[in-house]
């Protein structure tokens, strides 16, 4: 599996998620830079964390805008799976590939911290090594993880079983107590209507070693790589 | 030159005291231009020019083996093997940070970052050693929130991971806060940029952001004492752009990697004005500019201003003649400004010209080492009796107490403030906040850095001398508990007025504490900073001086962590026990006293018991490690207990110290580790062999602290008082 | 000519700064405030003497970047 | 009453928000854009009628909170 990570002015953990992936892939993962116009052939594209343009404006907003976009929109039209993480997963959502929008987290606080998900979709190419009701530990580092769409949306979502995963506390449970960014019914995470499109603000990819405090979040990088495999 | 009349009164705006004018006349034979004063108003500053402080840090020990850079240069440089180099320093912004804490805090992280990148060091790790005013004083809650939010969305946005730090609330500190920044870079030691600007003829290159009014008297600011007028120097608070900072480093390392650079240097206080006679200065060369040439964000800035400016995320380079052009498409690629704006010269002389006019025409040397040097007259601080255990009377019951301490501002998780800090970006944090020290992975190897920041102001505030031994030491104690070598410090001297000696009597008695404990420890120190003039209306802080402690863990599977979490295992305390509670937090919160010498430090005892337990740690002997520090034995106790999840037996104490002594004296020197019955006793035999005092103190397991005779202190009873205060008093 | 751009939240869309302000007003004993919204001020300097032109270019910029018209409206007023 | 409140950096106080969405404009294909500053639009609904009342409300809110005044400036209409 070749996996291509853009790169924003202000992406920060392209290192961090291009790492998990090759060491689940053992392929290096290719760095495209947000000014080139075409992003070159691969199996997986990768919008990584960070300040993608200091988080101005809105975040997310002025990187869905960039040149490279344009090409990741028009691959992903044609099929290629997109994964977006954190600042990744706002930038879908600016440049409309996911529904909804991150606000400021209600406490209107950065937070980071590990948290714990609930894997309600365990079928998709991007949790297939989860079962459903997993619990994940994995850290989030955000300031705009307040996920916010109408209601129509928001039950559209859960009928066609596109909330992938949700904020729960350390039994599966999912409530107020662990609602910690004052998410829309506990959403961490969502995939489009193609199965081949997922945002999550938590960072998997800082979940990939005991030595970072937990490991729970590999899995998902095996389900890509052996759904990519198999494909 | 512009012939704007110099008047006593433009004289004294520009800081200028006593004999100082008259000498600048001297050196330049005649009168300075309005620029010229500006130039020398600078770079005479204290915050400069270090005038009060230069005669005594001279003598801190700032050799050692692993030391490949002390202070004089951006930061400091510690060899850590394989060819890697381990870059930091610690820097204030306090005055900034009182009067803008958001702002003043945010610029403070991005200043410290660019001294450490600007020596070619990826940043990887960043802390913050943090003075606020009494909790009930009506701007402590607004400073708070600024400064933690600024601290935190600086290092969030350029992707440097926060992993540590140190904050206190008093009273003392209520109109002056202290805000102290330290950043630790990692570059290879055949990689490591200097800023002197050898040879000449060369390209003067600046980049970055543009030149605005930003901050313009910002280092006069800096180091003048507050008075009710600080308010109208308000419009000079410079705003941060962490995006631009995190392109510059980008840049900056890109550029690094292409061999084009003789001399680098980011443009701190007093901006283009320091940066370009430092460099002149260490390369023995002239340097010559056109301000016309300066990249400027707003219209009609005079040369003053420019000089002057603090603008943020700026630096100034020397390059190799003929480079310019692949430099610039680095810096094009990256969407910053980059502009030649002048040379180097054989003149040995800095020339500003702007708009075909000399503003400046100034001898480097003069400018750069002319600096007044004060021997300033001080007083020793007079020494505080011993306080004996007797003479503090005991609590009713001592988890009652400890348990008032532990939800108490001293004592009082620092969560709410960590947890807006990321503390994992880059995928190396081994140990998070919470810790006795974070632990940052050397990506891709097996070994890590360790870091921390301490000092316990009332101790040093009792006994200058003593308590800056201690917090020296507590530093050093610190990196043993994760298991790492001590290396090397940084520190950040904040003081008072130093024109009163009794002020200047605590900098002198705490250089001399320093000095005392790193030669003992073969720990130096390689960079620092000092703040004085902290003082409002007469009224000074303590003294603090912050200490910032480096170590290396040689292999990260063998490192330690406070959190006992090995139900059955036994706790033993290893150190000497004499019950000392003068100064201690039991005296301030049960008693509310604050009376009496500082716990004594030992250095010969500080060595042993460090060697021990790093010796332990390393043979996978203990479960857990944590030092005493602030409230004593029952208090390491609690912490380990909490990071652990896991409850204690505390076993009652039987010597000959009155038992709330034992619990919550401050004695130095102290470690508590949990082991397996059978090897704690093997752990208390190989300290006692080293003449060292070592006893079972209790026993891990159930879900609560337990003391026979008293009412047990259930775990999450202990969590939930240490965890609601400071969201208490934010919420 | 110089536009003078606002872009609100749509109602029903939840504003945690507007809460959080409305909170803090009653902290500082500011009472009889019943509704509190944040959005954006956005100044343009355009090169564009033109009115109509300008317009459409203000309108373009609002759709396309500095409105995200599934939470937010725009309006602007244009000056010489 | 209601209140409309701008909240403006003031002059020469840099603002990085304005100049990035000054950049991503330009990369938009937007041309002619000479400036861009970024502030705040607030709308606050005020119990009180009295328009006098009101205006006092809204600056005391404006210099305690809303407003930043070591950089930036406010201005506010009131509306019934
Ligand atoms: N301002 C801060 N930023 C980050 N971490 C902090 C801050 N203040 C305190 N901490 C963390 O809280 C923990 C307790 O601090 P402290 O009591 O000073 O530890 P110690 O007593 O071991 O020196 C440490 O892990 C420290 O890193
Ligand atoms: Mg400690």
């Amino acid at each position: 599996m070749r996996a291509a990570v853009i790169v924003f002015p202000g992406t920060n953990r392209e290192r961090d998620i291009a790492e998990a992936i090759s060491d689940v892939s053992g392929r290096p993962s290719i760095m495209v830079w947000h000014g080139d116009t075409e992003v070159p052939k691969s199996d997986l594209i990768v919008l990584p964390g960070g300040f993608s343009y200091g988080d101005y404006l809105r975040t997310g907003a002025m990187a869905a805008h960039s040149p490279i976009m344009r090409d990741v929109i028009a691959k992903a039209k044609a099929g290629v799976p997109v994964l977006g993480v954190c600042n990744g997963f706002q930038t879908l959502c600016e440049a409309g590939l996911l529904p909804g929008v991150l606000l400021r987290n209600a406490s209107l606080k950065f937070i980071c911290k590990d948290v714990h998900l609930r894997v309600d979709n365990a079928t998709t190419m991007f949790t297939n090594r989860y079962q459903k009701g997993d619990v994940a530990q994995v850290v989030v580092a955000h300031g705009d993880g307040n996920y916010f769409a109408d209601t129509e949306t928001l039950d559209k979502l859960e009928a066609e079983n596109q909330v992938v995963f949700r904020y729960a506390n350390s039994k599966g449970e999912v409530n107020a107590a662990s609602n910690l960014n004052g998410s829309q019914r506990n959403i961490a995470g969502i995939i489009d209507g193609t199965g081949r499109i997922l945002g999550m603000m938590p960072h998997p990819e800082n979940a990939c070693e005991l030595a970072l405090g937990s490991t729970d979040g590999r899995a998902m990088f095996e389900s890509i790589a052996s759904s990519l495999m198999a494909a | 030159m512009s012939a704007a009349k110099i008047t006593p009164e433009v004289i004294a705006a520009h800081g200028f005291k006593g004999d100082e004018y008259p000498r600048l006349l001297e050196i330049l034979g005649r009168e300075p231009s309005r620029t010229e004063l500006g130039i020398f108003s600078v770079m005479w500053s204290e915050h400069c020019s270090y005038k009060s402080s230069r005669f005594w840090l001279k003598t801190l020990p700032t050799t050692g083996k692993c030391v490949i850079q002390g202070p004089g240069e951006n930061a400091g440089v510690i060899d850590i093997g394989d060819g890697d180099a381990c870059i930091f320093k610690m820097e204030s912004h306090n005055h900034p940070s009182y009067i803008e804490p958001y702002q003043g805090a945010a610029t403070g992280v991005g200043g410290i970052m660019r001294d450490v990148f600007t020596m070619g060091a990826r940043p990887v790790a960043n802390l913050n050693a943090l003075r606020f005013g009494a909790p009930d004083h009506p701007k402590t809650k607004h400073l708070v929130s600024g400064v933690v939010a600024g601290i935190g969305h600086y290092g969030n946005a350029t992707g440097v991971p926060t992993v540590g730090g140190e904050t206190n609330f008093d009273k003392a500190y209520n109109n002056n806060i202290l805000v102290n920044a330290m950043c630790i870079g990692l570059a290879k030691t055949d990689k490591i940029f200097y800023s002197a600007a050898k040879g000449v003829g060369l390209p003067v290159v600046y980049v970055g952001s543009k030149t605005g009014r930003d901050g313009i008297h910002g280092a006069t600011m800096a180091s003048a004492e507050f008075d009710e007028k600080s308010s109208e120097k308000r419009p000079t608070v410079q705003v941060g752009d962490p995006f631009t900072e995190k392109l510059l480093i980008e840049a900056c390392l890109e550029l690094m990697a292409m061999d084009v650079i003789i001399a680098i240097q980011d443009m701190g206080a007093a901006g283009l004005t320091s940066s370009t006679s430092e460099m002149a200065d260490k390369g023995g060369v002239g340097i010559e500019l056109n301000l016309d040439l300066v990249p400027q964000r707003e219209p009609d800035m005079t040369a003053y201003e420019m000089m002057l400016s603090e603008s943020q995320e700026r630096m100034l380079m020397i390059l190799k003649p003929g480079s310019e052009p692949e430099a610039e498409k680095v810096f094009i690629k990256w969407g910053l400004d980059f502009a030649v704006i002048g040379q180097t010269t054989d003149t040995g002389r800095m020339i500003i010209k702007h708009k075909g006019i000399v503003e400046a025409d100034l001898p480097v040397d003069k400018l750069a080492d002319s600096a007044p040097l004060y021997e300033r007259p001080w007083v020793p601080t007079p020494k505080a009796a011993r306080i004996l255990p007797e003479w503090v009377t005991a609590p009713n019951s001592n988890l009652g107490a400890l348990k008032t301490m532990m939800g108490s501002p001293q004592l009082a998780s620092r969560r709410w403030i960590w947890e807006q800090y990321d503390s994992m970006v880059r995928g190396d944090t081994l140990q998070r906040p919470g810790g006795d020290a974070a632990v940052v992975r050397v990506h891709g190897t097996q070994k890590a850095i360790a870091a921390c920041c301490d000092v316990t102001p009332r101790y040093v505030l009792a006994d200058p001398a003593m308590g800056t031994k201690q917090a020296v030491v507590e530093t050093w104690r610190n990196l043993i508990c994760v298991g790492a070598d001590p290396l090397a410090i940084t520190d950040n001297m904040n003081f008072a007025n130093p024109e009163r000696p009794e002020i200047m009597g605590q900098f002198v008695g705490s250089v001399q504490g320093i000095g005392e404990a790193c030669r003992a420890l073969d720990y130096p120190v390689v960079s620092g900073n000092v703040s004085l003039y902290n003082e409002t209306q007469g009224v000074g802080i303590p003294p603090t001086p912050a200490i910032g402690g480096v170590g290396l863990i040689p292999d990260i599977s063998k490192t330690a962590t406070i959190a006992a979490k090995q139900s059955a295992d036994l706790l033993i305390l290893i150190g000497r026990e004499e019950g000392h509670l003068g100064q201690s937090l039991y005296q301030l919160i049960i008693a509310e006293k604050s009376e009496g010498a500082p716990p004594p430090v030992d250095l010969d005892d500080e060595i042993k018991a460090g060697n021990l337990v790093r010796a332990l740690i390393r043979e996978g002997k203990v479960s857990a490690v944590h030092d005493c520090s602030d409230g004593g034995l029952i208090v390491a106790i609690a912490e380990m207990a909490l990071a652990g999840g896991t409850g204690v037996e505390l076993y009652p104490y039987e010597g000959k110290l009155p038992a709330h002594a034992a619990w919550f004296g401050e004695d130095q020197g102290r470690y508590v580790l949990a082991a397996s019955a059978k090897v704690a006793e093997q752990i208390a035999e190989r300290a006692r062999l080293l003449g060292l005092p070592a006893r079972i103190v209790g026993k891990v397991g159930g879900d609560a602290l337990t003391l026979k005779g008293e009412t047990a202190l259930p775990l999450d009873e202990l969590r939930r008082v240490h965890e609601s205060w400071l969201p208490g008093l934010m919420g | 000519m110089k536009a003078r751009i606002k872009i609100t939240l749509k109602n029903g869309v939840l504003d945690p700064q507007g809460k959080a302000i409305e909170g803090a007003l009653g902290g500082l004993g500011i009472a009889g405030v019943k509704d509190v919204r944040q959005g954006k001020y956005i100044e343009v300097e355009l090169a564009e003497k033109d009115e109509a032109k300008a317009r459409a270019t203000v309108e373009k910029m609002c759709k396309e970047l500095l409105a995200n018209l599934v939470i937010e409206n725009y309006s602007f007023e244009l000056a010489a």
